[in-house]
């Protein structure tokens, strides 16, 4: 028997809400999956679609962004841009064939511990449906093979 | 290879001393390495980087390097610790003739970040002082600070039987500076060695070799005794990879060691 | 009477030579490119084509290819040593330049240190040329003193019947008499006579422009500048050049394991030469298009006797900005006149 | 007189009166259907210049060549509509200096090529208006819809054998004005994001970035896709990401240059459906 899937997401999340949030639901004791490998960043502004794609070129099944709500940025207007720009990233993803299920992106504030949470726990479960991310880790293994022609 | 010293020579860069793991791998080094060939450096994950064997033909138990951090492989090499694993691939390309050299005068130009293969040079020949006459070091860096082996400076400054020159560029000197100010062909022209009898080394950034050889020549000294040597980049090191070319020649296989009369036979714009 | 192998047998011999152990490849239109591939049936191959787009290099010296794959431990690193996978193939409809362009390329992977990935595949491929009985406006194989026909690099080499109905068959190597001995009963003697091959129109003079290179006042000629001015620095020639053989070795992987890949690169990347200290021995996009014909017909031939161009004039066909090798010599020839 | 003929006329009295110290433009190329850009810098050489239904390659993206435009001299080009929006968006991205460029504006419908009145980029700005109301076909509106339809492992599956062919030879990025960065993000390797190998990975890591770079920013010239050697449809994405950003955030890259750049600029009520 193999075991069941457990899908490896990488969250970027900002270090004043999310980060907060996530603070707070590990203070205040909530359970929620241990698939998520949280990555620190000062603001969503510097979350880089690179990001995005170095998690899927690791190998991640799935890949979370979260941040201040509009009109929360510590620096005042990072979030607005980082919008801006996940709305146009998304749309290429989703026309290139990575289906827009895989990344996931939310607004969570500090005091959000238990939306934190449950977003973590839904878009775990969806992903673990979803299965592994088969159709890019062929193109993972095929840079392993050696060159045939 | 196994790092077995590091030493800080410069701000950025470094000098590490490797022995060899494998003792195959150190017979065949003992049997071909002669001053002036290079080696690939490498760490795996980030790369291979070129760079010549600073260590004179006369040390062979390790090697020592000497480079400048800047890039990807560098970095890794300058993070390095001691006891650290790293790839060596080498050495290759031609060398220093330096039994030819035997019974003349010396004399040594270098330039920044450009001494360690004219150090390897030097102490091939201090090593067997005896078989050479009289030894001049001509050696500028930008800023006193980017001078490189800096206590080797020192032990040759105190030997009666080299003759150092020290300079930095003008703007480079600390307010305790003893030694002189200025560009490395000027203060060559200033030290005049004569020509008589002497073999020249120099290596420097490509701008220092261009005004060197000027000055050489100005001072009488013929192309054919006047060696250099090419640090192209490179990334096979076995004339394949095509990026270390300059006209027809392969720097990797038919250098990096050059006499100024070949290099003057080279396209200098492709320099 | 020759040796004739007429095409509805072809089909045939590629069952022949399959189940002899052979990858079959030749010249086919797929995903809306003109390649050499592997087939499965002759069918699939496309010989009305003049050229593939891209060249028979591809399956001697790939754009990637791993060299070797390491892990790493405290106290040891591993490696091992990735050669191709072994595989005897037989190359069905090759053209004249570039097979002899796998030719050239043979010295300079062979001089000093051998590259086995190189060697081993050359070793283990059949390369059955067919002349050409057409050719386009780019076609120059004839200003380098070769010819649609020419048999350098070719194990064997058909000719196209007047009729069409197949090849007369030329076996030159005894690597290609050994792969068509499998397939020698499917041979038949006729006296059917070869179409002639396509007539080429000699652009320029090769002589006049070697020549011209040679000479060192040259090498500062403002000529340079004026001929690459539009040229965009990408690396489309040197990539389709059957005989361009730059490359570059790169990692991939973390600090635990990882593979070590040798890559086509390119003499019209700026960062090709770069050094460390930020000199660039070739800085300008002038001096590099000068290195890439410098190289192939003056350093190239001084040490290997042979140009390195064969003709195929890809780089002129699939030029962004409609430079090329041709363009290039052509005025070179009208300078030297 | 044909247009051919006022524009050579033009740049001969710009040339010669100093106003400009070259016209870039197009000359007659290897073969009847080829076009390739010239410089033309003395007014003896003006009748090299052709303009004809051939003339197709966005020549703006040579302005920004190194050095050309640092001695604030004025340069003429010959654009198309699409070439006229490239020079906004270089002039928004402070890429140039919109005063040093003297625009020999054409277009072309059907067989025939018409001038576009104006010299300064500005004096266009309607005729740019007019695309964005109604964009011309492209001709693969088609496979556009045939990849919509699709399924996302389909579309992956599609973009997957395509960007197979890639040999990472960068045609596309070195014939796109708008890629002018002197160092290209996969030419970075500290860190490299994505990988310089031509295999599967590394060619649909560098398709993706290049296509995200040019999110708001591309034309729509097919200088990318004609440049091509192995014939990706590389402006069928850049389309369909020219499409995205019209949609949501109502920017039509190139209209002025002031325009501010859609990715570096924001509204607060900005769409965001999508985030949860």
């Amino acid at each position: 028997m193999s075991e069941p899937f457990e899908p490896k997401i990488i969250a970027f999340v900002c270090t004043y809400c999310t980060y907060a949030g996530a603070d707070l639901a590990g203070t205040s004791r909530l359970k929620y999956a241990p698939n998520v490998r949280i990555i620190r960043l000062p603001c969503t502004g510097r979350i880089s679609p690179m990001f995005i794609l170095k998690a899927l070129q690791k190998g991640a099944d799935g890949v979370l962004i979260s941040g201040c709500h509009p009109g929360d940025c510590h620096f005042t207007h990072g979030n607005y841009h980082a919008r801006r720009r996940w709305m146009v990233f998304r749309a290429l993803l989703d026309f290139i064939g990575i289906p827009p299920e895989r990344v996931k992106y939310s607004w969570i504030s500090a005091a959000e511990g238990v939306k934190f949470a449950e977003f973590i726990n839904s878009v775990t479960n969806d992903i673990r449906k979803l299965g592994p991310f088969e159709q890019y880790s062929q193109l993972i293994e095929q840079t392993q093979a050696p060159a045939s022609l | 290879m196994k790092i077995v010293a590091r030493h800080d020579e410069a701000p950025g860069v470094k000098t590490l001393r490797l022995e060899f793991q494998e003792p195959a791998e150190h017979e065949y080094f003992k049997k071909t390495y002669r001053t002036g060939m290079f080696g690939l450096y490498g760490v795996y994950g980030e790369g291979e980087s070129t760079f010549c064997v600073a260590s004179p033909e006369t040390r062979k138990d390790y090697i020592e390097c000497t480079f400048r951090q800047s890039g990807r492989v560098t970095s890794a090499l300058a993070n390095a610790d001691i006891g650290d694993l790293i790839t060596f691939r080498g050495p290759y390309g031609n060398r220093f003739p330096i039994e030819d050299f035997h019974g003349k005068n010396l004399l040594f130009i270098s330039g920044g970040i450009a001494l360690p293969p004219t150090r390897s040079v030097i102490w091939s020949c201090l090593d067997q002082r005896e078989k050479f006459g009289k030894v001049t070091i001509v050696y500028g860096a930008r800023t006193v600070a980017d001078l490189v082996y800096k206590h080797e400076l020192e032990e040759w400054q105190e030997r009666s039987d080299v003759d150092l020159v020290l300079t930095v560029d003008p703007g480079g000197e600390s307010p305790d500076w003893k030694h002189r100010v200025g560009f490395v062909p000027t203060v060559l022209e200033e030290a005049a060695p004569s020509p008589d009898n002497c073999i020249a080394v120099i290596c420097g950034p490509p701008i220092m070799i261009k005004f060197t050889l000027i000055s050489l020549k100005k001072l009488g000294f013929d192309e054919a005794n006047v060696y250099t040597t090419l640090e192209n980049r490179m990334k096979c090191g076995v004339g394949k990879c095509g990026r270390c070319n300059v006209g027809s020649v392969y720097v990797c296989k038919e250098g990096p060691v050059f006499t100024a009369a070949e290099v003057s036979r080279m396209p200098a714009a492709d320099l | 009477m020759t040796k004739i192998l007429f095409s509805d047998k072809l089909d045939k011999c590629v069952e022949r030579w399959k189940s002899a152990g052979l990858t079959v490849m030749g010249p086919v239109q797929r995903a809306n490119i003109k390649t050499y591939a592997a087939v499965e049936h002759a069918s699939e191959f496309d010989f009305g084509l003049i050229l593939t787009d891209r060249s028979i290099k591809d399956l001697f010296f790939p754009q990637t290819e791993p060299m070797l794959r390491y892990t790493i431990k405290k106290d040891a690193i591993n490696t091992d040593e990735c050669l191709p996978p072994r595989e005897q193939r037989i190359i069905f409809g090759a053209r004249a330049c570039d097979a002899s362009g796998m030719a050239i390329d043979d010295p300079l992977f062979g001089w000093d240190y051998k590259d086995e990935y190189w060697f081993q595949r050359r070793n283990e491929s059949v390369i059955v040329t067919i002349a050409c009985t057409n050719a386009d406006e780019f076609c120059m194989c004839t200003s380098l003193k070769m010819a649609p026909d020419s048999t350098k690099g070719s194990d064997v080499l058909l000719r196209p019947l007047e009729n069409s109905k197949g090849w007369q068959v030329e076996e030159l190597t005894e690597r290609g008499r050994e792969a068509f001995k499998t397939i020698a009963d499917l041979l038949q003697e006729g006296s059917d006579t070869a179409a002639p091959v396509a007539a080429v129109a000699e652009k320029f003079d090769l002589d006049a422009c070697v020549a011209w290179l040679q000479n060192p006042e040259n090498f500062d000629s403002k000529f340079w500048k004026e001929i690459s001015m539009r040229c965009i620095g990408c690396a489309s020639c040197t990539y389709l050049c059957p005989t361009c053989h730059c490359f570059d070795i790169q990692d991939e992987g973390d600090t635990y394991s990882g593979i070590r890949r040798k890559n086509w690169d390119s003499c019209s990347f700026a960062l090709f030469t770069l050094h460390t200290s930020g000199h660039n021995p070739r800085s300008t996009q002038s001096a590099r298009w000068r290195q890439r014909i410098m190289h192939k017909f003056n350093y190239f031939p001084s040490k290997f006797n042979a140009n390195s161009c064969s003709g195929c004039g890809r780089c002129s066909r699939e030029c962004p900005v409609d430079m090329g090798i041709t363009e290039t010599l052509q005025e070179i020839s009208k300078l030297s006149q | 007189m044909s247009i051919e003929e006022q524009y050579r006329k033009r740049a001969m009295e710009l040339l010669s009166g100093g106003a400009v110290k070259m016209v870039i433009g197009y000359g007659r190329g290897s073969n009847a259907e080829r076009r390739r850009p010239v410089f033309i810098s003395s007014p003896e050489e003006v009748n090299r210049l052709v303009l004809d239904e051939a003339c197709i390659a966005n020549l703006s993206g040579y302005l920004v060549n190194e050095g050309l435009l640092s001695d604030e001299k004025r340069v003429a080009v010959f654009l198309r509509p699409e070439g006229i929006r490239a020079i906004n968006i270089l002039a928004a991205e402070s890429q140039l200096d919109a005063e040093q460029i003297v625009i020999f504006g054409f277009d072309v419908s059907g067989n025939e090529v018409k001038a576009l009145k104006g010299i300064h980029v500005e004096e266009f700005e309607d005729v740019i208006g007019a695309i964005k109301e109604h964009a011309p076909e492209m001709g693969n509106e088609e496979l556009l819809e045939k990849i919509e339809q699709m399924n996302p492992q389909e579309r992956f599956a599609f973009w997957k054998e395509e960007f197979a062919k890639c040999i990472k030879c960068y045609a596309c990025r070195q014939a796109c004005p708008m890629c002018y960065c002197r160092r290209c993000i996969v030419d970075s390797n500290q860190p490299q994001w994505v990988n310089t190998s031509s295999h599967s990975l590394g060619n649909f890591e560098w398709n993706i970035v290049r296509a995200f770079h040019l999110s708001g920013r591309c034309v729509e010239c097919g200088n990318c896709d004609r440049a091509c050697p192995v014939n990706i449809p590389l402006r069928l994405i850049n389309h369909r990401m020219a499409q995205e950003v019209l949609k949501s955030f109502d920017h039509f890259a190139g209209m002025s240059k002031t325009q501010e750049p859609v990715l570096a600029s924001f509204k607060k009520d900005d769409s965001e459906t999508f985030i949860l």
